[in-house]
């Protein structure tokens, strides 16, 4: 097996992509950790799980969502850009292909109960739908600033039968919903899944949220090359947690494409973290001189996290991913751009590796490359705060 | 057999039960005065704990008492240096997050802990797998590395960590993150589980904030931590006199 | 020939469905309506043009939409119960297959500007995303209330480039946003398509729309089939101008299965309107003893329009479809019946559709029926209506 | 061929330009007064606009006069009933959507119109290809039916729609609703791609608001209908002398 062969494989034992990754949880949740992971081993290698997990994407999310050619940006670019339609799937992007999984393993597991953290609300509102669909009881945890800034995304989770927490710890946001999310978990591990909703926190967490996420990339690959487009130059994807970037990169990891992650410059793990452990993992984070983890400042909530999935610091240090940031000022052209010339709203989120395609056209992306964007999720979400933000009100 | 378990294996074989309060360091200003305190009070060893921005197992007492310290400016150099000055005869264990100590480097930390008379260390979200680095270097210091368990803890995995820890064992004695509760939890069960394999004390701690809570758990292991309801009334205001007092009362229930 | 083989056919040249439809304009549209039947009837058999619109349909509106099996829903109301996901194309309904079909018509016809109507702003949003993905220019009239009432979906049209007009005639809703439009496109019918956004207006709109939305059906019942339910009992849809309705119903025209619409009952044309003539159209109109049209009341925006498209007028008049009432009380407990039931919040129109399925579940609809409900939109864009309305704040 | 066409073609025949000015009845409580006025004026022929819910041909000025006119409750039969009272030889033309007749029943409000003194129609949303019905209904009753063209109509479209009118031909100077305009139109080519299929009178309307553009479109065309203009000195509460010298001075124009 060649190194490159081995990109994005599974991680070694104990959950390590090289130098990240592990199980860094209180002894209370180990057990369940070593439960998930041997109970997502067995579902991911008994074909009836996989084929059921891949049903409901078909039959409920929406999947395989399209690559769409985006002609006229193209040609404002002077790339050839193709988006992966994540903003298509149930729920407005990509958070439901792992809820989809998850929650199929919860029932496997035989719990009737899930919690999860949400930031802005998507990772919410996708468990809370995965589970009314599968009938589960479902507590989301959301910051009390988020669960203001996103009153309807709480009101969404209600209507779908979830409770929401409002947390009120630390800086009342996405990272410590984790926190409080965790806690709860340590209170009804026997019952409950706790339900994460990127590729980071203990094993087997990052590798199966990677995992559920992959189809992002398997699909992309095979539409790519009906398309007759083949590789791509370039896979670009926005990075929060990472598990867009993640899903879409595994489609490409064992190809030349060169794969691409942007974060919020506010956010950004990888440019401005250092290594550290915090909510289960060894990863790259925000933190101050003395391990105090630092909040992320970013437009997009979805973004607002002060690390990264563990799978991500190992392909920056390794090279095979290449990780950029993009200011809060370039994402709201950047959505105005796609809306204007394709008739797509993306994701502030997503907004942000438009931004970063539109500003390196002709740059670190050579005019005339094939590039596929993955479009994680709509911008529906975020329209009330762009206007705001246009109308200078916020 | 490392220094902080030579100490307290003898504090059981005085036939004594043995207290560990816990504090916040750096919540208040005096911080070290309560621990002084403690010690009048009958405290057979004390918990220092070191805050971190992300306390995922402690409950709002303690996220509370983290948020003053490290508002107050508070670091782990800051703590090691309050302590320097700390005269105790019994054993100091910091408990803090991984990160802090990788922070700081690993190695350094062990060092560090041990110049300011630390000698043991808990890290709740350090888990068996991950901690030979620290172990490691927890080594090269003469530091105790003292490990978790809690009522999930299945009897294989018990066997393992008790073979790891160093000092003591730290039996939570319920699913919960620190803080209040009032109920006896699982704390007989696990401590039972806990005697079929291995024969270094076994303290209880999680949610025991009474004299009479303590004086139960005591009852069936070889010490209790008392946490939560302590660092409480220090927020709350108390002088170093109530605080020797709070500690007293626990000490005589568990006599 | 038998007769039900001909049921949803062609109307007459004229476009006549029985009693209902033709082309009652003013003489200077005319021309522009007659124009757009022939390209219509050239574009629709040339096989490139129908390609085309399928490429586009499902590389950038995500067709297919699947159909869904709602099992707990099922379950609890004891019927067989199926959803087609119209929820999942882009920009959130049914809507955009009608707008593909018409822009790419306009291209076709060689006109660089689109026109169009909206009441709540789907249409409108939809119109303003595939006028900008071809690069047309685009004006959505929306009556004044519902600017106000819908202010994000006027940011989105904003957003996509479209310029929106807010008409300040009449009732200042939807009705008048049909005539606004009409008016304006008398002024630049040489160079603007006017985009109608339902299967109503002078021929050749309600044939037009019904056969670009007739994807819906075609797709269902061949997912039905595939899911081996082959025909349904019962096909059920909501009926605003009645475009959703048609384009599902057409799928199955010619098949044993009951076809359902679904009216508001406070813009209820079938069961309380009477033949008229209004948009060019003759069909069923709401209308006070002296032919003045009433408006509409509804809950759902989408459904506030005084008549229906006059295929619906002839398919109730033949009796092929039957058509019912329900009331804005009922639409709301069915909006969470399905969210907790099922994980999709679905739009205030469509849950006109469920609360009839719910409401006849064991009466008009026997137990053990199998249903194909046809989830027309999803419910986000009403989210802050309901709860608003919830917490008796409207 | 209908009453009004015999009489429209003898105005014509005598030399005189047609003017024919357009009212929105029960606007206002003296809307026949105005009526009378504009016959004292020198007006031809007097359209009537029975309001319609939604008048989609028409501009702001005559959606306005509807509104307020179906404010005051008018109807079909209001109308009749209040022109049965009115004193004039010249013809009168009921101008309405066509909904306002099919709800009434076509042979219904053709015969009502005959009774009323109306002697025909002009119904904008009512296609050629549409029209077969109420062309018989008006033939019953002797109501001539009034076609519109458009610059956009096609020449060979002109000619049906030429030999289907009757009295006159409607030429709209311009693509657009009623309201007023600056410019000249398209009047001048409408007309003439008119006189090479027909002799019927071929009258010019929308947009003309002023005795200056009156007069141009009389130079080319038989007649002239002043709408949105005279509806506006109404609606700004012209009394009916105001309406005659408006109409005068129209007259005064085109003579
Ligand atoms: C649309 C969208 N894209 C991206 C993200 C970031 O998450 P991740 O990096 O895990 O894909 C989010 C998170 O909420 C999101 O909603
Ligand atoms: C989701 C949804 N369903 C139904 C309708 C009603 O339109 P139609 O009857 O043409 O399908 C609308 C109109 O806006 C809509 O948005």
């Amino acid at each position: 097996m060649t190194e490159r062969d081995n990109v994005m494989g599974a991680p070694d034992e104990r959950g390590h992509f090289g130098d990240f990754g592990g199980r860094f949880v209180p002894e209370a949740l180990m057990p369940a950790c070593l439960e998930l992971e041997e109970a997502f081993r067995d579902a991911w290698s008994d074909a009836d799980f996989v084929a059921e997990y891949h049903t409901v994407l078909r039959q409920f999310a929406g999947r395989p969502t399209p690559v769409t050619p985006l002609p006229r940006l193209s040609k404002r670019l002077g790339l050839e850009l193709f988006a992966k339609r994540e903003d298509l799937a149930h729920t407005g992007s990509h958070k439901i292909n792992n809820v989809i999984g998850q929650t199929l393993l919860t029932k496997r597991m035989g719990k009737p109960r899930v919690i999860a953290e949400t930031g802005a609300g998507q990772h919410g509102v996708a468990t809370a739908t995965a589970a009314a669909r599968l009938g589960l009881a479902c507590t989301v945890f959301m910051g009390e600033v988020d669960t203001k800034r996103q009153e309807l995304n709480v009101f969404r989770m209600e209507l779908l039968g979830a409770t929401v927490v409002p947390v009120t710890s630390g800086s009342k946001t996405l990272k410590d919903a984790v926190n409080e999310a965790m806690r709860e978990w340590v209170t009804c591990v026997a019952d409950t899944h706790y339900c994460l909703g990127s590729v980071m926190g203990p094993h087997p967490f990052p590798w199966m949220v990677r995992e559920f996420q992959s189809i992002i990339g398997i699909e992309a690959a095979a539409q790519l090359s009906e398309l007759g487009v083949g590789t791509p130059d370039a896979v670009v994807a926005c990075v929060g947690g990472g598990s867009n970037a993640a899903g879409v990169f595994a489609g490409f990891a064992q190809s030349d494409a060169r794969l691409i992650g942007v974060e919020a410059a506010g956010g950004a793990a990888v440019r401005s973290g250092s290594p550290g452990v915090l909510h289960g993992m060894r990863s790259l984070l925000l933190q101050d001189e003395f391990g105090q983890i630092e909040e992320a400042h970013s437009i997009s909530a979805g973004l607002d996290y002060p690390g990264i999935g563990p799978e991500h610091a190992h392909l920056a240090a390794t090279q095979r991913a290449e990780y950029y940031a993009i200011g809060d000022d370039d994402v709201l052209s950047a959505l105005t751009l796609l809306s204007e010339t394709e008739g797509i709203i993306p994701a502030l989120e997503t907004a942000h590796a438009v931004a970063w395609i539109a500003q390196e056209a002709g740059g670190l992306l050579p005019l005339g490359s094939s590039v596929l964007l993955n479009l994680s999720g709509r911008g529906d979400k975020d329209v009330a705060q762009v206007r705001a933000i246009l109308r200078g009100e916020a | 057999m490392k220094s902080l378990e030579v100490t307290l294996r003898h504090v059981r074989d005085d036939g004594r039960k043995a207290l560990v309060p816990y504090f916040v360091a750096g919540a208040t200003p005096d911080w070290t005065r309560h621990v002084e305190a403690a010690v009048l009070g009958g405290a057979d060893a004390i918990e220092i704990g070191v805050p971190f921005s992300d306390p995922m197992m402690d409950g709002v007492v303690i996220q509370e008492g983290a948020l003053r310290s490290l508002e107050r400016g508070t670091t782990l150099e800051s703590i090691c240096q309050e302590l320097e000055s700390l005269e105790t005869e019994i054993p100091l264990l910091a408990m803090t997050y991984y990160n802090i100590f990788l922070h700081y480097g690993l190695s350094r930390a062990a060092g560090r802990l041990r110049d300011s008379g630390i000698s043991g260390a808990i890290v709740p979200d350090l888990s068996l797998e991950e901690s030979d680095e620290w172990r490691a270097a927890c080594d090269e210091s003469d530091v105790a590395t003292v490990f978790l368990v809690a009522p999930s803890t299945p009897t294989s995995r018990l066997r393992d960590v008790a073979q790891r820890t160093q000092g003591f064992l730290y039996a939570s004695a319920r699913m919960a993150v620190t803080g209040g509760a009032s109920d006896a939890g699982e704390g007989p069960r696990v401590v039972a589980s806990l005697r079929e394999v291995t024969d270094v004390p076994v303290y209880v701690g999680i949610g025991i904030s009474t004299p009479a809570q303590a004086a139960s758990a005591a009852s069936f292991s070889d010490g209790v931590i008392v946490g939560s309801a302590l660092v409480k009334i220090i927020l709350d205001g108390a002088t170093p006199s109530d605080v020797e007092s709070f500690v007293r009362s626990f000490r005589g229930a568990i006599d």
